[in-house]
């Protein structure tokens, strides 16, 4: 059965292959059919050695397909490694994916180039699988940037738009940059270990490198470069929420189930190298904690729908990083699995939407859809509520209490962390009722023309009700005591030990969460639908308000600092040496032959007396020559 | 003078004979064809005796000459290269009104006094050889009277030349003076002992490199040759680029060896700087000149700055280097002038660069021929010019002389420029291009197509596979030792 | 005779020499610089005679008698020259032949 | 023999094309198509059937006395590393001649005749192992590549092949005086006067006249390469020439500098290059940056890719002076891939041009509509030319990267940084072509570009499959090269062996009588068999 393993990843890739070949001259069913068929058998095989694996409980399972390349003793090979880890995500992966590419056969279907739309689709399916099913950093960077080229494509798939292009170079630039450094990372670690095999470094590491060593540091600080690049964690946030300008199953799939949260994966498979650099692992939490704040407060001033859902993803994101920093690593995993499922319910249901109201994305143009798309509303309304964590009935709350717990209880949480974690849970309340209250509620703006056919209706029915159920597979101790999710992760990422002071007092902490996202709710609800004129006008009177809300609305300014800083600089210097300064070096050396030419041809002027001049100086000099040496 | 003498000096005494011959048979019937067989039939007779005289020992007659396998090499060499001008200029003069007979007799008298340089050993025959060439060279240069520019270049030329060989007899004078011998081992021999120079020696040195740079065409004394070269007719032209130039460098060598030149350092100091000057002026000159003779004049310039390189040297990988790229030079200069008189009509010479625009698409064999020559006057490898720039670079490097080999390889790439733009002028889509006014009949362009055919093969054959010729010229100098100097066993071991 | 020293003929022939070449550097008419040079090839000539008498050598002499048989050729060739140069450009001023020129 | 019959072949098919020019103008097309592939067939075929021997990493070898009094020989030998450089050689020759069949239309016949001579020129630089030959051939293959800037090129082209023909005959002749001076400084250290590669190998040096005669080397691979700042002369040259000639020049003439580099600099100054080594990587860094600087701002579609060659070369240089097998290997990659990707990135700009008449990426965009195969295409070799992870370049840059971390950590930090501008400027390409509004559809005719023919296809599809190839199954390269890479390595493995006895002046360690001189086996250069 575990043979079967390479398929996983191989299905997708072979039916991107016979799409990019013959796409084009498929009729539209083919097209859709071989797209999402070959992500489906994935998610059937993924399923079928999921049970095995569940019943079997191997350590992994390990399929060398070929040997990539062996040079020196450097032999990476195409070898897919499977452990509980990667069976999260690969379910993740396969099953969003195929429900995503299910919908994407309504929400596509007046598109063009349907067939490239499904190979890119496809493509990134299998790059996907083969990130997190790589035994060795390696493929893993194979499939980290086969991600980010799809990411490419998809974002600039209407790309006659030139705005979507330079979205799509954006995200790939941005993310590159972390790549860079993660590249950096994977040369120092073969330096050390003579192989990018991911299980021998981990098992080599402790031994090579002592806890804090300086090489450990560097390593775990250039990895977490990678996957803050990846992720859309600071400082390298900028990208994603551009990266809306894609279809809207790509902001789902890509953006908000799967591509982005391959920083947190990368991070929990190198778990081994973080703990042994605990100012990384420092940082890793404090970038999650800052990141969530900043992107909460832009996600709260946003008017266009998709790129509120991207600052909450980005946000969210933050919470894994918070989560991972603080070495509740099973924490930071089941929030991501959680988030997959409702963020990308949110963005499917922000898809109907948005294609019910003929590609409307301003919020302010919505209003009233309650009536309009009920189906969209309520599983719209299960996903934000997942979002907002409210208590006890939504998965949301389940993963984010672990991680509002273990910031504050964990062996490495502090006060801080978990204050940013609790406001951040507080403003993700905020942003996502007030999306609700805006789209849903209020009188209707524009006129629904086409409402979402079923192949788009059933996988958010599927996601929503995944967004509530899959929480109760990991319940609090102090509450069901369920560890299905952490039992499956333990062989393969270490728990968290709790500091045992604070233990006693969880119930209140529990409940303190709970309170704030209900109070986020309520507040909701006032401003955005009881009262907003009102609120506005607060808004609007003081300057302070204003300039704060411009400030959080830009991003934090991260744009235009980075366009000052790099982006600028660079165009400017490239422009300016467009003629390549270089070359005047040469042209100089051209240009003085010339003179020279030009003085020495003025020598012969075809006068016979300045000849002989010519011949007497060369005697005069001659001689002197021969008389003075 | 026995009769041995007479045996080794008979090339010589052949050209003589043809000269007169010819001059009898003008003052009989004036046929520019007989003539023509005539000059041909002494100079390859001529030729055909030095395989008589090929390896017999080192013959002196004294005290004015001496035959040995340099010079033999160096007579052959003009023999061959005079019998090639020769062929060519039948065509050449064939359609220019002018008496054309005399031309011929000039050009036995050059030859025989080029081959009187590279025999002497005594400054009375250098004398007599240099101002046989010399005088020679004042008619054919002004060969063509109704040209203006014939006149100008004939008259420039005499009255530098006749300042050179007056520095050069001042210079012989006061050797003579501070020595009392005018044969070159007599020289040698007053200062083998001697460290330094005396005053009078130096000062007579001096004025000789005077006179025979003139000849040789280098900086300082250069400026005459873009001139002569542009108002001298297209064969002539070719004669003073090789076989003037040529028998002057044998006699340079000659002596140069013999009184053991090198071990002055002043000598030696002179003669780099005027390398090195020449070939920067020759190329920088011709960078930007648009008329195809005086581009080879400039480059012919240059390249014997190249020469001097080896020359410098000091040593037999020097001497034959500088044999070898003179071969290379001779056939090259040739070629190219050659190509210049086969597309000259009796207008004038086809000398402009607009001559050439689109040569290779209206007569790509010729063109082709030209690109050859031009490559190899730029030093680019299947040519001979290549294996011959590779010869000096190796006699500069064994010697170790950087200065002027990095000098050397900074005008190579200089040069290179007005080569190929040359080249590149040929490939240009012809735009109405001058077609000769009136073309000969095709029997008649058969000798010069041929000579050039011939020519460029030899061209790629000794760029190819120059065994035969290193073989040749190392046979007929390495006997010859003009100086028996130990601290030059170069190359012996890979022999 | 032999009292005069061989620095001091030698010095005379130098100043004949000089003198020939500063003429045929200043002077335009191309019959007097062809006389200038001459002047120059006899003072080369007379340095071959003082030469000749310090080693009491005929060699001299012969070079001074060739010296003279070519002058005699150069000028009659000159003088030819001159002649056809001075139809074409009815002048003798050598500075008015420069057709030829860069 | 079969070394020399790569070589006739195609001289011959020149000449043949030229004649056959006046049969008919098709016929020159197919005498070179035929000419090419003949020896390509041959390589394949050398390729499956010889493998290297433990001991001796060379495959063939070949010795024909040539000018025996300068010890010149016609040498020549085969192992790995000319193995794959003949067949990228081959292959690529296949494609120009391809991609030149509807291009060139005037004198059909000279231009194959230049293409093939070209081509006969590089081959002979990878075959052959005697420096005097080297350096022959190093000319030889300018002349032709000269003629097809000059005749067939673009508007700019005689300037171009000007600067072309000028900065490498430049460079070479540096060379050919270092090739002199390792020649006498070897023969009066051994009495032995020759330029055979083999027995030069184990000349000893001068600290001093090692650094001289290793500028002289690298003065000619640098320019070749091209290093910054001895870059200048191929944006014009790769600009100006026909497409064929651009696929040559980037494709294989800037290999024959990557070679020269590891068959000559490297082994033969063992002492000098180590030292050289940092600046070496420094200029390789300069130029990975500069070249993509310089990329990013260029408005002529075959300029740009021109820098990025620039840009891409750099990793050339600093993986052949990283010293190890991993940077080796990657350099071996680099000069395969990107003579593949580069060179697919210039006959795409052929058929833009073909169609557009402009190569002012200003004037197009948006051809994705029109022409999606093109785009496709282009989209896989701009990713080529970024490093994407499963095609060919990757294997290359990551294995140089990796390899030079070992040697260099800073330098190899700022080499990566290189990746980051190279995302940038091939996504430019690709936005500036076939992303944004179609720029042809304010013109009447919307239609004016056909996408890819059948023909073009048939080029660019093996393009594809190869540099897919090499991303995923790159192991049959790596196995080829490898033996010849560990012997050029030899000397930096093992530095306290003695591994060049140093030579005293007057005690010749080489003994030999003269005339076993042309069979004579050298420990460094393997055992010595003429076929």
């Amino acid at each position: 059965m575990e043979n079967l393993l390479w398929l996983i990843p191989a299905l997708p890739f072979a039916g991107a292959l016979l799409l990019i070949l013959f796409g084009r001259r498929m009729p539209r069913n083919l097209v859709a059919i071989l797209g999402a068929g070959s992500v489906g058998f994935s998610a059937l095989i993924t399923l079928l050695l999921g049970f095995q694996f569940l019943s079997a409980r191997p350590d992994f399972y390990v399929q060398q397909v070929w040997t990539w390349f062996d040079v020196a003793g450097f032999s990476p090979g195409i070898a897919f490694h499977l452990d509980a880890l990667s069976l999260v995500f690969v379910f993740v992966v396969t099953f969003v994916g195929f429900l995503i590419h299910v919908y994407s056969a309504g929400y596509m279907a007046d598109e063009e180039d349907f067939a490239r739309f499904f190979a890119c689709m496809n493509l990134f399916v299998g790059s996907m699988l083969m990130l997190v099913l790589a035994d060795n950093l390696l493929l893993l960077y194979l499939g980290w940037e086969g991600v980010g080229l799809c990411s490419y494509l998809l974002i600039g798939f209407w790309y006659k738009n030139p705005a979507n292009g330079y979205a799509a170079r954006k995200a790939f630039i941005i993310t590159r940059v972390g790549d860079t450094a993660m590249a950096i990372g994977l040369f120092i670690l073969f330096q050390t270990f003579g192989t990018l095999n991911i299980q021998a470094i981990l098992s080599e590491a402790p031994q090579t490198w002592p806890v804090g060593s300086q090489k450990a540091v560097l390593t775990a600080f250039l990895l977490l470069g990678g996957a803050v690049g990846k992720s859309g964690q600071l400082p390298l946030q900028t990208w994603l929420p551009d990266a809306m300008a894609g279809p809207t199953p790509v902001s789902a799939l890509i953006h908000a189930a799967t591509m982005v949260t391959a920083g947190v994966y990368l991070i929990a498979r190198t778990n081994v190298i973080f703990e042994l650099a605990p100012p990384a692992m420092m940082a890793v939490a404090i970038v999650g904690a800052v990141t969530l704040l900043i992107a909460g407060c832009t996600a709260l001033t946003q008017y266009d729908l998709k790129r509120v859902l991207a600052y909450s993803t980005i946000s969210q994101i933050g919470y894994m990083f918070l989560a991972l920093g603080v070495g509740a690593w099973s924490a930071g995993i089941f929030h991501f699995m959680i988030h997959a499922f409702f963020k990308a319910l949110l963005f499917l249901c922000a898809g109907a939407i948005i294609i019910a109201l003929h590609h409307e994305q301003d919020m302010r143009q919505m209003g009233g859809l309650r009536r309009a798309l009920p189906v969209v509303f309520w599983t719209f309304l299960i996903g934000a509520a997942s979002l907002a964590a409210l208590p006890l009935v939504t998965a949301g709350f389940y993963s984010k209490d672990q991680i509002l717990w273990y910031a504050l209880a964990g062996e490495r949480g502090n006060v801080w962390l978990y204050l940013a974690a609790l406001v951040g849970a507080f403003i993700t309340a905020i942003y996502t009722f007030r999306m609700v209250f805006i789209t849903f509620y209020g009188e209707a703006k524009t006129h629904v023309s086409h409402p979402p056919g079923l192949v788009m209706v059933v996988p958010l029915v599927i996601l929503a009700i995944l967004s509530t159920v899959g929480g109760f597979i990991e319940l609090p101790h102090n509450f069901a005591h369920l560890t299905l999710f952490s039992d499956l992760l333990q062989p393969v990422l270490p728990g968290i030990a709790v500091d045992e002071t604070i233990g006693e007092s969880e119930w209140m902490f529990q409940t303190l969460a709970a309170g704030v996202s209900v109070v986020g709710l309520f507040l909701a609800f006032l401003f955005f639908y009881a009262r907003p004129a009102a609120f506005q006008e607060t808004i609007t009177r003081s300057k302070v308000t204003m300039a704060i809300r411009d400030f959080w609305f830009s991003g934090w300014g991260f744009d235009k600092l980075y366009d000052m800083l790099f982006v600028r600089p660079y165009v400017y210097l490239s422009k300016l040496n467009k003629a390549d300064v270089i070359d005047e070096i040469y042209t100089g050396m051209a240009s003085l032959a010339e003179t020279l030419n030009r003085a020495l041809s003025r020598t012969q002027d075809g006068v016979l007396r300045n000849y002989i001049t010519g011949v007497v100086v060369g005697a005069v000099l001659i001689l002197t020559l021969s008389l003075l040496l | 003078m026995s009769q041995i003498d007479f045996h080794y000096l008979m090339p010589l005494l052949i050209l003589t004979g043809g000269a007169l011959l010819t001059m009898l048979v003008v003052a009989i019937k004036r046929n520019h064809k007989i003539i023509y067989v005539v000059t041909a039939l002494s100079l390859i007779g001529s030729f055909l005796y030095l395989f008589e005289l090929r390896g017999l020992q080192r013959h002196v007659v004294e005290p004015l000459f001496v035959i040995d396998g340099f010079a033999i090499l160096y007579i052959g060499l003009t023999l061959l290269t005079s019998l090639v001008i020769s062929m060519m200029s039948y065509a050449y003069f064939e359609q220019r009104e002018e008496r054309k007979e005399e031309y011929y007799i000039l050009i036995l008298l050059a030859t025989l006094g080029a081959c009187t340089l590279v025999i002497s050993k005594h400054f009375a025959s250098l004398f007599l050889g240099l101002e046989v060439l010399s005088v020679s060279l004042y008619a054919l240069i002004s060969y063509l009277r109704m040209r203006e520019r014939s006149d100008e270049a004939g008259i420039k030329y005499l009255i530098l030349a006749a300042v050179s060989s007056a520095f050069l007899l001042f210079g012989m004078a006061l050797v003579y003076a501070s020595t009392g011998t005018m044969t070159f081992e007599g020289i040698a021999a007053s200062i083998a002992s001697a460290y330094d120079l005396p005053l009078l020696m130096l000062t007579g040195f001096g004025m000789m490199i005077i006179g025979v740079g003139f000849k040789l065409s280098v900086v300082p004394f250069h400026m005459w040759t873009p001139d002569v070269y542009e108002g001298a007719p297209a064969p002539v032209t070719a004669f003073i680029a090789t076989v003037s130039k040529g028998g002057m460098l044998g006699l340079l060598i000659r002596l140069f060896m013999q009184v053991e030149g090198f071990r002055f350092q002043t000598l030696v100091l002179i003669f780099t700087i005027v390398a090195i000057a020449s070939m920067f002026a020759g190329n920088l000159l011709a960078l930007m000149q648009r008329n195809v003779k005086r581009i080879l004049a400039y480059s012919s310039i240059s390249h014997l700055g190249y020469l001097l390189v080896a020359f410098l040297a000091g040593n037999e990988l020097g001497v034959e280097a500088i044999t070898f790229y003179l071969v290379a030079y001779f056939i090259t200069t040739v070629g190219a002038f050659g190509v210049v008189t086969m597309l000259s009509d009796s207008e004038g010479d086809a000398e402009q660069l607009e001559d050439y625009r689109g040569l290779l698409w209206r007569r790509p064999w010729t063109a082709a021929v030209f690109t050859a020559m031009l490559l190899s006057l730029a030093g680019i490898p299947l040519t001979a010019g290549f294996v011959g720039k590779f010869y000096i670079l190796a006699a500069g490097v064994n010697t170790q002389l950087w200065l002027l080999v990095a000098m050397l390889v900074l005008n190579s790439v200089i040069g290179l420029y007005y080569y190929i733009k040359l080249i590149a002028v040929m490939f240009q889509q012809p735009e109405a291009g001058r077609e000769p006014v009136e073309r000969l009949r095709p029997s008649i362009l058969l000798a010069s197509a041929g000579t050039l055919a011939v020519l460029a093969l030899l061209l790629l054959y000794i760029g190819v596979y120059p065994t035969g010729l290193v073989n040749l010229i190392e046979g007929l100098i390495s006997p010859a030792t003009m100086v028996q100097n130990p601290s030059a066993p170069l190359l012996e071991a890979a022999k | 005779m032999t009292n005069i020293p061989m620095e001091a003929g030698l010095l005379l022939a130098g100043i004949l020499f000089t003198l020939g070449l500063i003429s045929v550097l200043i002077r335009r008419n191309i019959i007097f610089m062809l006389i200038s040079v001459e002047i120059m090839l006899n003072a080369a000539g007379l340095a071959f005679i003082v030469a000749a008498t310090r080693w009491a050598q005929p060699d001299g002499q012969v070079m001074f008698i060739f010296i003279l048989t070519m002058a005699a050729a150069e000028v009659s060739v000159g003088l030819a020259l001159i002649l056809q140069l001075h139809h074409q450009l009815k002048t003798l001023d050598s500075d008015a032949a420069n057709k030829m020129f860069g | 023999m079969i070394m020399i019959w790569l070589i006739v072949i195609l001289m011959v098919g020149g000449v043949l094309a030229w004649i056959s020019e006046r049969a008919s103008i098709a016929a020159p097309r197919w005498v070179a198509l035929l000419s090419v592939l003949v020896p390509f067939a041959l390589t394949i075929y050398l390729w499956q059937t010889t493998s290297a021997s433990a001991t001796s990493p060379w495959l063939l070898q070949l010795d024909i006395p040539w000018i025996p009094q300068w010890g010149i020989g016609f040498r020549m030998a085969l192992d790995g590393l000319s193995l794959l450089m003949l067949l990228l050689t081959f292959f690529l020759g296949i494609l120009a001649v391809l991609v030149s069949w509807r291009e060139i239309d005037n004198r059909v016949g000279f231009f194959f005749f230049n293409l093939l001579w070209v081509l006969a020129g590089i081959a002979g630089v990878f075959l052959t192992m005697d420096l005097f030959l080297f350096y022959f051939f190093w000319e030889v293959m300018l002349i032709p590549m000269y003629f097809q800037i000059g005749i067939w090129g673009h508007a700019n082209r005689n300037y171009a092949a000007y600067k072309f023909f000028l900065f490498t005959q430049a460079s070479g002749l540096l060379m050919l005086l270092a090739i002199l001076g390792l020649y006498f400084i070897h023969g009066r250290q051994t009495g032995t006067y020759t330029f055979n590669y083999f027995e030069l190998l184990g000349t000893s040096f001068t600290p001093e006249a090692a650094r001289l005669l290793m500028f002289g080397f690298l003065a000619a691979f640098l320019v070749k390469l091209p290093v910054v700042p001895f870059h200048s002369w191929l944006p014009d040259a790769h600009s100006e020439a026909p497409t064929a000639g651009s696929v040559i020049l980037a494709g294989l003439l800037l290999k024959t500098g990557a070679y020269g580099l590891l068959r000559f600099v490297i082994p033969l100054f063992p002492t000098a290059a180590p030292d050289f080594a940092p600046w070496a990587m420094l200029l390789g860094v300069i130029g990975i940056l500069y070249g993509a600087i310089l990329a990013f701002s260029q408005t002529d579609l075959k300029r740009l890719v021109a820098y990025t060659s620039v840009s891409h070369m750099g990793f050339v240089i600093l993986g052949v002076f990283a010293f190890n097998e991993l940077a080796l290997q990657g350099v071996v990659m680099q000069m395969i891939t990107h003579g593949l990707s580069t060179g697919a990135l210039f006959i795409l700009a052929g058929f833009l041009y073909s169609r557009l008449h402009t190569r002012d990426i200003r004037q197009m965009g948006g051809f994705w509509s029109v022409a999606p195969k093109m785009g496709v295409i282009m989209l896989i070799f701009v990713m080529a030319s970024l490093g994407l992870p499963g095609l060919g370049n990757f294997i290359a840059e990551f294995l140089t990267l990796v390899g030079a971390w070992q040697a260099n950590n800073w330098l190899t930090v700022f080499a990566t940084i290189g990746l980051v501008l190279a995302t940038a400027y091939s996504l430019r390409l690709m936005q500036k072509t076939f992303y944004g509004e179609n720029a042809l559809e304010s013109h009447a005719d919307a239609h004016a570009l056909p996408d890819l023919n059948l023909r073009e296809m048939l080029i660019a599809l093996p393009m594809v499959a190869a540099i897919l190839w090499l991303g995923l199954y790159p192991q049959p390269v790596l196995d080829t090269a490898k033996p010849s890479i560990t012997q050029q390595l030899q000397a930096y493995q093992e530095p306290e062996a003695p591994v060049v006895a140093p030579v005293a002046q007057n005690a010749p360690v080489l003994i030999l009588p003269a005339d076993t001189l042309s069979t004579h086996h050298s420990t460094r250069g393997g055992a010595y068999v003429t076929d």
